[in-house]
């Protein structure tokens, strides 16, 4: 790794610590749900992160459809991946959260059910592309894919607004409904969490480029040896 | 003109292998009436469902039915690779979508002739239906649903795992869809018409998805 | 007049690249045998330059310029597969490809092309009965049905009998005299031994034997 | 011996391919999640199913997405013919049946064991369920019905109406079979056991169509 | 001895009678390339000889018998499709049928088969990827795997090319000296051209040449 990636992965370690402390000691308890409220912090940054993780699998898809460089097309797919990683974590954390503070760990809510269309989209996703032998033909399919499926993302957060569900919106354009510790340490998570995904997206576009480079190489020394044969043969 | 009448052609086509073992057309009406037995069958429902329930189900039924036919009717295509004969003809490459749209849509709603009334003699307890809206709804909805299939069904066409996926990909897809329509079909169940918003999302999929995939055509119909 | 041009083609499949590089001028009137080993990537090559399959690099160009769907009208293909619907009957077959396009009285075309290739018998069955031969037959018929300028036939003699061969090579040879180029991949060289053709070699995904005419 | 030896191998190259392409299993995983979370969404759970309901839409979920991969599982027998490959192997050719009945529980088992506890975690509203039944029924319910399947698909395999044959024949067949699992497994879910009959029933299904078509195979078996 | 008998075979695929009353006698380290038309039932008889299909009138044996589950392990059988699997690699689509027929020392066997036409460079992939002639030689060592006695064999050398033509005659060859009767369809003479064989045409689903030795 060179420097300036050290540099970024402290970053995000360190933001991760502070970040422990604002969550759980800075900030306050909630007026009706007391502690369970923090749960908030891990909650809607990883829905951040989600959306963020599935913007950029579109963006990069459709840039792929246009220059058609691998690059584009692995990075597209590396996001994708963390993108589902996130939104299970979502599920789970808002679960738990609506278990302690509805009584149900799941209800048909609009914004509930729209983000586990998400989940079953982006689960899709990498199906719909191993199943695809034609390399080429993948991405372009999978970059597709993602262009339609990201139109879930805005969906889910105009879901509060258009149906009224009992999933809360404190996140308006009005500005914030809490109190400014909890602001703080909100956005800080944001910050942390989106840092995070630059980390682990590097990490796994490199993995996704490694394991492409690995089959290029496996092709290319049976391409040598055929030829090899093919001499010896004749 | 030409795409117009490469597009006649392609649906004739369709129709007539469809006339000719009206194979598919008698296996998917009876998975679906199947459905609608076992649906009722199980659900053991001397009293009736409600109205959100009943067209929610009607719903899910038509999907299914739709879905298994849309699979058979594509492997008609990939057998001998004639999807393949189609993109040789000079013409923009999406008329076959719209070719499938609109062969799919003809099948789908025959079907929903024979389906709806028997759905809701097993099933229905709505009384008083408002049949204008409850018939446009199905119409519009059937559109969007067999739009979001086609294009998913060309994207998926190269795919080992098709069959499977296409439900993983359609329902997901269609749910906003599902949900517009389902809450509109209740409603005129109810005697209502649904709310305008409603309408809104069934027009919104059905224009999206029957361009969109126009647009797009190109970047997926290449072998 | 060039009917077909291929130009530094470059053909990954998976992350194996079957074609490195291809160049080829196929003039109108002119017959071009590809050879090649099995897996050499002839067919490929083919299904590239019917625009069936995007290049990875490099340019086809058809009539000198680039494929579009208008051009589409002037070329024929025949692949491993035969494009027909095995629930239609022969001559249902051809007349559905006859207004793909477009084509003027049909009827007594595709009755022509179905006598030509002794099908005619057989036109009102469905082909999924028929066997590899007659297949292969109506295959053809349908890949030459409007007439192309230029066809990509690959492997067209396999499945075919003697009368059947024959056939196919007296059309080839009507169709070299009215100024078609005509790519055909083929191991066997028996059939098409009388016509005039050029021999060109596939091997390892580098084409051989001159590039130009 | 023999018979077993070429059995193991068939099972084995199904489990194989299936490995390879884990994507089939998982798709069908996610496919009968996803008709869950459906039926979940249009019949507006809050209020819990009754027993019998929730018992019969668990298994008409089963059977849809054990129909599905039925079907896909066939599909890749038939690509390249290669059934007619077993049909050269030295043994009776019931093999082919009883390998197809083995992979495919295998597959539907593994599936049940995710499938299961999500479903009555959405549309669960049991209680006091009675663990031993209730594994029991699901498993014998589970063998009745694929072996249903696997006969009607080495039935219908070279049929051009296979198509047709299948869900026109399995539901039917399978209905008898539906009712008793479903009453037994509603009967488990309240803490019983189920009636003597209905247990009869299922095991006289799966011990009637694991032989049965063991005896008729070499009829049904010729190309 | 008598590898494969046809007495009065008639056969009649849906309302078409396809053979009518087939009389044909292969002997042990025979080879009979079995001509015809397209369409004149040719495959049709082979499936018959194969016992994949009943015949509707008429007697089939192996080896002086009825055909039964345990003579198949001395028959080999190539027909218009590969009966391999896409998903498999071409190693274990061999080591499938090697178990299937029981065979010993598996591995080293389909080794063996692999590398004679080869293949072995592409054991690893799934055969889905496989070129036409690639499939058609992993077909064909599929059908010679366990070194069958009586080999029927449907247009073998379609897809091949000439090194793969080669191989295959010299396997031909060899089996010949080993005493194994072959049934050959095919529509191509020039790869087998100078192996020993009797010719017998199929003529609108009757056969002539002489169905004696
Ligand atoms: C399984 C259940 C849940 C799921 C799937 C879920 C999903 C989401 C998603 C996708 C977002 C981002 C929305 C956006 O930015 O537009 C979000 C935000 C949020 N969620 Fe949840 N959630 C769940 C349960 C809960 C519960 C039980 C609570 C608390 C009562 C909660 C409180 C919040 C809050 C406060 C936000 C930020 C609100 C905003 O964006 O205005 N969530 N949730
Ligand atoms: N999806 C794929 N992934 C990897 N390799 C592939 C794929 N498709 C084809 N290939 C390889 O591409 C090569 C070329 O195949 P192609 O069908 O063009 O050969 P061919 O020259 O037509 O051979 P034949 O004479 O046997 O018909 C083969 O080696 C094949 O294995
Ligand atoms: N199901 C069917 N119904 C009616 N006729 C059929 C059916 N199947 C095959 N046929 C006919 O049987 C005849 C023989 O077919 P077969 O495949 O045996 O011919 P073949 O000699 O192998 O020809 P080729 O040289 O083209 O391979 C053909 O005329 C075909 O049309
Ligand atoms: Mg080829
Ligand atoms: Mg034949």
């Amino acid at each position: 790794m060179k420097k300036w990636q050290w540099a970024l992965v402290s970053l995000v370690g360190v933001g991760m610590i502070v970040s422990q402390y604002l969550d759980f000691i800075a900030s306050p308890p909630e007026a009706q749900m007391g502690n369970v409220v923090r749960i908030m912090y891990f909650h809607v940054a990883s829905a951040v992160v989600a959306f963020t993780a599935f913007g950029v699998t579109a963006l990069f898809g459709i840039i792929f459809l246009i220059r058609k460089k691998w690059l584009w097309d692995q990075i597209a797919r590396g996001s994708a991946e963390i993108g589902l990683v996130y939104t299970t974590f979502v599920l789970i954390s808002g679960s738990i959260w609506g278990d302690a503070v509805w009584n149900t760990w799941w209800t048909w809510d609009p914004t509930l059910t729209t983000t586990l269309i998400l989940w079953f989209l982006y689960l899709a996703y990498p199906l719909l592309r191993a199943s695809i032998t034609d390399r080429e033909r993948a991405a372009k399919v999978a970059s597709v894919f993602g262009f339609i499926a990201v139109i879930d993302v805005p969906l889910i957060h105009q879901s509060v607004t258009w149906w009224r569900g009992i999933h809360p919106n404190v996140i308006t354009a009005q500005g914030f409904n809490m109190p400014p510790s909890m602001v703080v340490a909100l956005l800080f998570s944001f910050v942390v969490f989106l840092g995070l995904y630059a980390v682990l997206l590097w990490i796994n576009t490199q993995l996704v480029r490694d394991r492409d480079t690995l089959n290029d190489l496996r092709e290319q020394a049976r391409s040598v040896l055929a030829k090899y044969d093919e001499r010896i043969g004749s | 003109m030409r795409f117009l009448r490469t597009l006649f052609a392609m649906v004739g086509k369709d129709l007539r292998i469809e006339w000719r073992t009206r194979q598919l057309f008698i296996s998917s009406l009876s998975f679906a009436l199947l459905l609608v037995f076992l649906m009722g069958l199980v659900l053991e429902t001397g009293a009736a469902l409600a109205s959100f329930s009943e067209a929610g189900l009607l719903w899910l039924l038509i999907m299914m039915a739709g879905l298994f036919s849309l699979n058979r009717q594509d492997d008609k295509e990939r057998y001998e690779g004639a999807i393949y004969g189609a993109y040789l003809a000079p013409v923009d490459r999406s008329v076959v979508f719209y070719a499938r749209v609109i062969s799919h849509l003809l099948f789908v709603l025959v079907m929903e002739v024979i389906l709806v009334p028997l759905y809701s003699a097993v099933l229905g307890g709505a009384a008083q239906v408002s049949w204008a809206g409850f018939v446009l709804v199905l119409l519009l909805g059937t559109i969007g649903f067999v739009a979001v299939g086609a294009m998913l069904t060309s994207l998926s066409l190269t795919s080992s795992l098709r069959e499977i996926l296409m439900p993983l990909m359609l329902f997901p897809l269609a749910v906003p869809l599902l949900l517009g329509t389902v809450e509109v079909t209740s409603a005129t169940l109810t005697g209502g018409n649904g709310a305008v918003i409603w309408w809104a999302v069934i027009a919104a999929y059905d224009v999206l998805f029957l361009v969109l995939p126009g647009l797009l055509y190109d970047f997926i119909a290449e072998v | 007049m060039r009917a077909l041009e291929l130009e530094g083609v470059v053909k990954a499949l998976g992350h194996r690249e079957v074609l490195h590089g291809v160049d080829l001028q196929l003039d109108a009137g002119e017959i071009v045998w590809l050879a090649g080993r099995n897996g050499s990537g002839k067919s490929t090559l083919l299904k590239v330059a019917a625009d069936l399959t995007p290049v990875t690099r490099g340019v086809v160009r058809w009539f000198g310029a680039a494929p579009t769907a208008h051009l589409r009208t002037r070329i024929g293909v025949l692949l491993d597969a035969s494009f027909l619907y095995g629930e239609m009957t022969a001559e249902e077959n051809l007349i559905y490809y006859a207004r793909l396009y477009g084509l003027e009285g049909k009827q007594k075309r595709v009755l022509e092309w179905l006598e030509r290739f002794r099908l005619h018998r057989d036109r009102g069955v469905p082909i999924k009965t028929f066997s590899k031969g007659m297949r292969q037959r109506l295959a053809i018929a349908r890949a030459c049905l409007h007439e192309p300028q230029l066809l990509l036939l690959d492997e067209p003699y396999d499945g075919l009998d003697a009368a059947g061969s024959q056939i196919l090579t007296e059309w080839l040879r009507t169709l070299q005299g009215a100024g078609t180029g005509v790519l055909l991949v083929s191991h066997a060289v028996a059939p098409f031994q009388d016509l005039t053709y050029r021999t060109l070699r596939l091997e390892q995904g580098r084409l051989y034997g001159g590039g130009e005419p």
